[in-house]
C-alpha cells in the first residue's frame, strides 16, 4: 500500500486527461452519489454495470490496470468474513454483498486518481471545522515526509546491520526508530504549517486549480453520472436475490 | 483489528448510518473542545496521524494475511480524547479516499478506530501512577486494541442481528449460525491476539524513546504536570 | 536607502529544552533596499533571528518591528510584502506540481485566475524554472526545488525576501544564478535581503552590511564585508572563515605587500599585475 | 596504494518516474588508501552512485564490485568494513543518546560489553566528541549530529568510508574539522574515502583523485585535483566552479604570469612574494 499511495498520488498531480480537468466538485459529488446509490441496490445487474462504468472511467483517466485491480480486491476479504458470517447458500446475495464495495473503491480511486489533493481536500475541508480540515490537508503531507523518513531509516538500518535479533529487541529497535520518525515528523509539519500561514492560508484549504469552477469536460462527469442513473431505472430488478 | 476498514454496502444501512451520525457529533464536540487549538497543536496531531496512515502502510507479514500497525494506542496517550478523535476521522477519511474502506462506513470505522484510541488515555492516567510510564503505555495500547477489537467484532454481529433476513435464511439452521460463529472467532482470535502483542511491544520501545528524549510529551512526566504535551495545546488535553 | 524596515533589539527566547538564545549586543537593523547576510556558528541563533522577524517566534523579551509591526501579533498585516524560504526548500513545498505550489499565495489572496497565471509565469522566469511548470515537485533534484520555493516567495513581488540558507546543497553554477538573481531583485525592484549562510565564498558579492553572531545568540559585531572579514580574531571566535581571496590579501598585507582587499579574482588579478609590473625593473 | 577495492563499471539505474541514470564513460575505480571526491551538477547520480556502492541499489545494467563482492548480493558480508554518512546525517541517528547510537553497529554485531565500550570510547576520542557521549542526540546542534553520525561509522573501524554531502549545513570550521579528521584517518589508519560534495574549496585538501559526473550520469573525467580544476570547458559543462585559488592562478597565467597551481593560501602567498621579490631590482 506504501507504493499505492504514492503512486495513486503521482496520477492525481501529473495526469493530463479530461478527467484531471473536471471540477473537484463535480467529481466528488459524482463519487458520493455512485457509491450511495451502489449501497442501496439491491441486485446485481446494475451494480455490474456500475462496476463497468467505474472501471472504464479508471481506465480512460490512464490509471494503470494493476491499481484497478488492487482497489478492486481490497474489500473482498472484509466481505468475505462478513458472508461467512451470515452463509446462507445463496450466490446472487454473495454477488450483491462483493460487487458493491468494489463498485465504491474503484471509483474512489477514480475520484483521487484524478484529483491532486488540494483540491479534493478544498470542497471536504469548507464541510469541516477549521481545525479539522487544515489537519486533513496537513495529515495528507506528513504521510508523505514520514514515508520518505522511514524508507531513510530503513536505509539506516540496514546499512548499521540492525535487520537481524531478535523479536523483542527488534520490537524495541522498531519503537526506537518510530520514535525519532515521530520528532521529526512533528518538526516538519510544524514547518509547513508555517510556511502554508506565511504564504497567505488563513483557515481555508485553497483548490490549487479550479475545484469548483465548472467547465467544459465536466460534461464527462453529467454523462458517467446519466449512465448510472439509467442503468439503476432500467435494470432495477436484473439479478434481485 | 481496528485496522481491518469495513468496506462499503456490506453492513445493513442502519448501522452505517447510526454510525455516521454518532461519528459526526463526536467530530463537532470534540473540535468545540479543541477550538484554542494553536498552529502547533495541530501540526503535532497531523504528524500523528501521518504516523498512524504511514504505520498502516507498511505491511507486517505475520499471518496469511499482510498485519497492519495502527500505533493507536500511543496516538491516543500523546494527544487526549478530543484531538484523537479527529485524528481517527481523518485518517479515516484519507484511507476511504484510498480505497482502504468505504465513505459510507466512515462513521463506523472512525468509531471503532477512534474509540480504542480514546480509551487509551484515561487507562493510561490509571496506570502511571502504579508502574514506570513505558510499561503504562503499553498497557493502555495492549487495552485500547482490545477495545476497538471488540467493537469492531460488536459492529459485525449488530449488523448480523439487524440485517433483513431472506427468505434463505430462515431455512439456516440454528446450529449453523453458531458454527459460523465460531469460525469466525477460531479465525480471528489469533490473529487478534499477535496484534495486540506486536502493537504493544511497539508502544513499549517508542515510549522508552520518548521518556529519554521527549518526557515532556509523555503525559504525567517532568514537566507533564501542569499537562501541556505540546505548548500551545488545546485546553482539553490539561482535563 | 536609509528607513529601516526590519529592526530587532535584545530579543530572547528559550526554547522548551531550555536552550536560550539572547540576539542582543548589536541592534539588527535592516533599511530599505540593503541586502544584509547573517553569519555564525552552527546553532548561533540565525534560524532564530529569522523566525522573529517572520512571526513564528513571538519574543520572550526585547522588541522587533517590521515595516513598523510586531510581526509576532500582526504578521497578517505584512505577510504579502515578505516573500520566506527557510531551511530545508522542500519543507516549504506546499502543492504537488510546480505550477500549483507557486500559485498557493496569490490564490489564497484572492487573486483572479488570469492574474494568478500571469504572477505565477513572471515569478517562474525570473527564477528560469519556466519549463519545469507542470512537473510534480516531489521528483525534482535539491536544487530544482530550492529554486521553485524561490519563485514560490517571489510571486507576489514582496519587498523583503528572508532566506534562510539558501545555498545549501546547491552545485556552484546553481548558487551564482541565485545569487545574480537576488541582486537582480534587489537592484531592479529595490527588494531588500536578509540572506543567513555558511557560504562565506558569497557573501562579498550579495551583501552592503554583515551581521556576525556568536554561539548563544549575541550580535558580535556588522559592518561591510571587507571589514568583517579584516578582523582575524572575530571571525576565529566565531567559526567562519575568511573567503580565500581576503585571507590571501591578508596575508600578504602582514608579510608586507598591501595590496588593499580587492572583491573578486578580476580585481585581485588587475593588483597583483599591476604590482608585478610596478615591481619590474 | 594500487589494488582496487570498488569498482563500478557502466551501471545504469532508472527510478520508477523514469528518470534514469546512466554511470558509464569511465569507470569508477578507488584504490586502496586513496582519497576521491565526486564532483558534478545537482541531479546527477551522484548518490545514486553512492547506493550502488552500498548496495542499497541493484544495478540494473552494469557491475559494481565493493571489496570483491557484489554489494546488492552480499553486502552484509562487507558491511563491517565500510562506514557510512548518508546526505542527511541526523536521519541515520537512530538511538536516543550519543553513547546509545555509537554502540548501535557493535552491538549489532555481538561484540560483548566491554568490547563495545572500548571501540566507541575510540570512535568518540577520534572525532573529538568524547565530552557528548551521554547526551541526547535529538538536542544536539547540526554539527554535533554529524559529528556523531561519523563516529557511528568509524567505530567498527572501517576500511572503506563513504560520505555524501558531509559538509552541508556545517560552519567553515566544523567543515575544516571533519577535513581534518578525514584526513588524519586516512593517513594513520589507512581508510580509503569516497567523498560527494559541492563544496570545491575543500577538494583540494581532501581529495587524491576526482571524478566529475555531468547531467544524466555519464563520468566525464577523473583526475587529480589540480588537473581538474584546470580544464576550464570540463567545469562550465558540469555547473562546477574551480576553487577561488585555482582560478586566480589561471587567470594570472593566461595573461601570462605563470606561478603554477599552488594548493592553499600559504603556498599562494609564497609563490606571489617570490615573484614580487624576484621582479625587485
Ligand atoms: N526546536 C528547538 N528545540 C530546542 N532547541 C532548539 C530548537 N531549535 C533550535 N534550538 C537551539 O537553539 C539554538 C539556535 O538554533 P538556530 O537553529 O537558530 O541556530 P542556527 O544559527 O540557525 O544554526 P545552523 O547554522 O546550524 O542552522 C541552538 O542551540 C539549537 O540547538
Ligand atoms: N527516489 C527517486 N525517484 C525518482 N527520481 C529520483 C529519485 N532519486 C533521485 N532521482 C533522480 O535521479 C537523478 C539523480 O539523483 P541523485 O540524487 O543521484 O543526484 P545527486 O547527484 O546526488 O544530486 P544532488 O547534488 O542534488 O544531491 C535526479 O535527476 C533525481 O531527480
Ligand atoms: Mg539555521
Ligand atoms: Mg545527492
Amino acid at each position: 500500500m506504501i507504493n499505492t499511495f504514492a503512486q495513486i498520488d503521482q496520477y492525481a498531480s501529473a495526469g493530463h486527461t479530461a478527467w484531471h480537468r473536471a471540477s473537484a466538485l463535480s467529481k466528488l459529488l459524482f463519487t458520493l452519489v455512485t457509491i450511495g446509490v451502489a449501497v442501496f441496490t439491491p441486485s446485481w445487474g446494475p451494480l455490474l454495470v456500475f462496476l463497468g462504468v467505474a472501471v472504464l472511467l479508471a481506465l480512460t483517466a490512464r490509471l494503470p490496470l494493476k491499481l484497478v485491480a488492487l482497489a478492486a480486491t481490497a474489500p473482498l476479504f472484509f466481505a468475505a468474513l462478513w458472508l461467512l458470517s451470515r452463509w446462507n447458500g445463496r450466490l446472487d446475495e454473495v454477488a450483491v454483498t462483493a460487487l458493491r464495495p468494489v463498485v465504491a473503491s474503484v471509483v474512489a480511486l477514480w475520484l483521487v486518481g484524478t484529483t491532486p489533493y488540494p483540491d479534493l481536500f478544498a470542497p471536504i475541508s469548507r464541510l469541516l471545522p477549521r481545525v479539522v480540515g487544515d489537519s486533513l490537508f496537513l495529515t495528507y503531507r506528513a504521510v508523505f515526509v514520514l514515508l520518505q523518513r522511514l524508507e531513510r531509516l530503513w536505509r539506516a538500518l540496514f546499512l548499521r546491520g540492525a535487520l537481524g535479533g531478535s523479536l523483542r529487541r527488534r520490537g524495541e529497535r522498531m519503537g526506537e526508530a518510530v520514535g525519532t520518525v515521530v520528532l521529526h515528523g512533528f518538526e516538519r509539519s510544524q514547518r509547513l504549517y508555517q510556511v502554508m500561514h506565511l504564504r497567505g492560508h488563513s483557515g481555508r484549504i485553497c483548490g490549487c486549480r479550479h475545484w469548483r469552477d465548472l467547465r467544459a469536460e465536466d460534461i464527462w462527469v453529467v454523462a458517467a453520472f446519466a449512465a448510472v442513473v439509467a442503468s439503476r431505472i432500467l435494470l432495477g430488478e436484473v439479478g434481485r436475490p | 483489528m481496528s485496522h481491518l476498514h469495513i468496506p462499503d454496502g456490506v453492513l445493513p444501512p442502519l448501522v452505517w448510518i447510526a454510525g455516521l451520525l454518532l461519528a459526526l457529533a463526536g467530530v463537532l464536540v470534540s473540535a468545540a473542545f479543541t477550538r484554542g487549538a494553536g498552529p502547533q497543536r495541530i501540526a503535532f496531531q497531523s504528524a500523528l496521524g501521518g504516523l498512524m496512515l504511514a504505520v498502516m502502510a507498511i505491511p507486517v507479514p505475520i499471518t496469511a494475511f499482510d498485519y497492519c500497525m495502527t500505533l493507536a494506542g500511543p496516538v491516543g496517550i500523546l494527544l487526549g480524547p478530543a484531538s484523537t478523535f479527529q485524528v481517527s476521522f481523518v485518517v479515516t477519511v484519507i484511507l476511504a479516499l484510498m480505497g482502504q474502506g468505504g465513505f459510507t462506513v466512515i462513521g463506523l470505522n472512525t468509531l471503532v478506530l477512534g474509540l480504542g484510541a480514546m480509551s487509551a488515555r484515561p487507562v493510561y492516567g490509571v496506570l502511571a501512577r502504579r508502574m514506570k510510564r513505558p510499561h503504562a503505555v503499553a498497557l493502555s495500547t495492549a487495552f485500547s486494541q482490545l477495545l476497538s477489537s471488540a467493537l469492531w467484532i460488536a459492529v459485525l454481529a449488530a449488523s448480523v442481528k439487524l440485517s433483513p433476513a431472506t427468505a434463505a435464511d430462515e431455512e439456516v439452521h440454528h446450529t449453523l449460525r453458531w458454527l459460523q460463529g465460531g469460525a469466525l472467532v477460531a479465525l480471528l482470535a489469533p490473529l487478534l491476539l499477535v496484534a495486540v502483542a506486536v502493537e504493544s511491544l511497539l508502544a513499549l520501545g517508542l515510549a522508552h524513546f520518548l521518556d529519554r528524549v521527549r518526557p515532556d510529551l509523555l503525559p504525567g512526566g517532568a514537566s507533564g504536570a501542569s499537562g501541556a504535551a505540546v505548548p500551545g495545546e488545546a485546553p482539553e488535553a490539561r482535563s | 536607502m536609509s528607513e529601516p524596515i526590519v529592526h530587532v533589539s535584545c530579543v530572547r527566547h528559550t526554547y522548551p529544552d531550555r536552550t536560550s538564545v539572547h540576539l542582543c549586543g548589536l541592534d539588527f537593523v535592516v533599511e530599505k533596499g540593503q541586502r544584509v547576510v547573517i553569519l555564525g556558528p552552527n546553532g548561533c541563533g540565525k534560524s532564530t533571528l529569522l523566525y522573529h522577524i517572520l512571526g513564528l517566534l513571538a519574543p520572550q523579551e526585547g522588541d522587533v518591528q517590521v515595516f513598523g509591526a510586531d510581526p509576532a501579533k500582526h504578521f497578517s498585516k505584512i505577510r504579502e510584502r515578505v516573500g520566506v524560504l527557510l531551511q530545508n526548500a522542500d519543507e516549504q513545498i506546499i502543492a504537488p506540481t510546480v505550477y500549483d505550489d507557486v500559485s498557493f499565495s496569490p490564490r489564497n489572496y484572492g487573486y483572479t485566475d488570469a492574474e494568478v497565471g500571469e504572477k505565477v509565469s513572471v515569478a517562474l522566469r525570473k527564477v528560469g524554472i519556466e519549463h519545469l511548470a507542470h512537473k510534480v515537485c516531489h521528483y525534482l533534484s535539491g536544487g530544482e526545488k530550492r529554486k521553485v520555493a524561490l519563485a514560490g516567495a517571489l510571486v507576489l513581488e514582496p519587498e523583503l525576501l528572508v532566506l534562510d540558507e539558501p545555498f545549501e546543497g546547491l552545485d556552484p553554477a546553481s548558487r551564482n544564478d541565485i545569487v545574480d538573481l537576488l541582486n537582480r531583485l534587489n537592484r531592479e525592484h529595490g527588494v531588500s535581503l536578509v540572506v543567513a549562510t555558511h557560504d562565506v565564498q558569497l557573501v562579498q558579492p550579495l551583501a552592503d552590511k554583515v551581521y556576525v553572531l556568536k554561539r548563544g545568540g549575541e550580535i558580535l559585531a556588522q559592518g561591510p564585508p571587507a571589514e568583517i572579514f579584516r578582523d582575524v580574531e572575530l571571525l576565529k571566535r566565531t567559526n567562519i572563515e575568511a573567503p580565500v581571496l581576503a585571507e590571501l590579501f591578508q596575508v600578504l598585507e602582514s608579510r608586507g605587500v598591501d595590496l588593499g582587499r580587492p572583491e573578486n579574482v578580476e580585481a585581485a588579478v588587475k593588483v597583483l599585475l599591476a604590482r608585478m609590473g610596478a615591481a619590474k625593473p
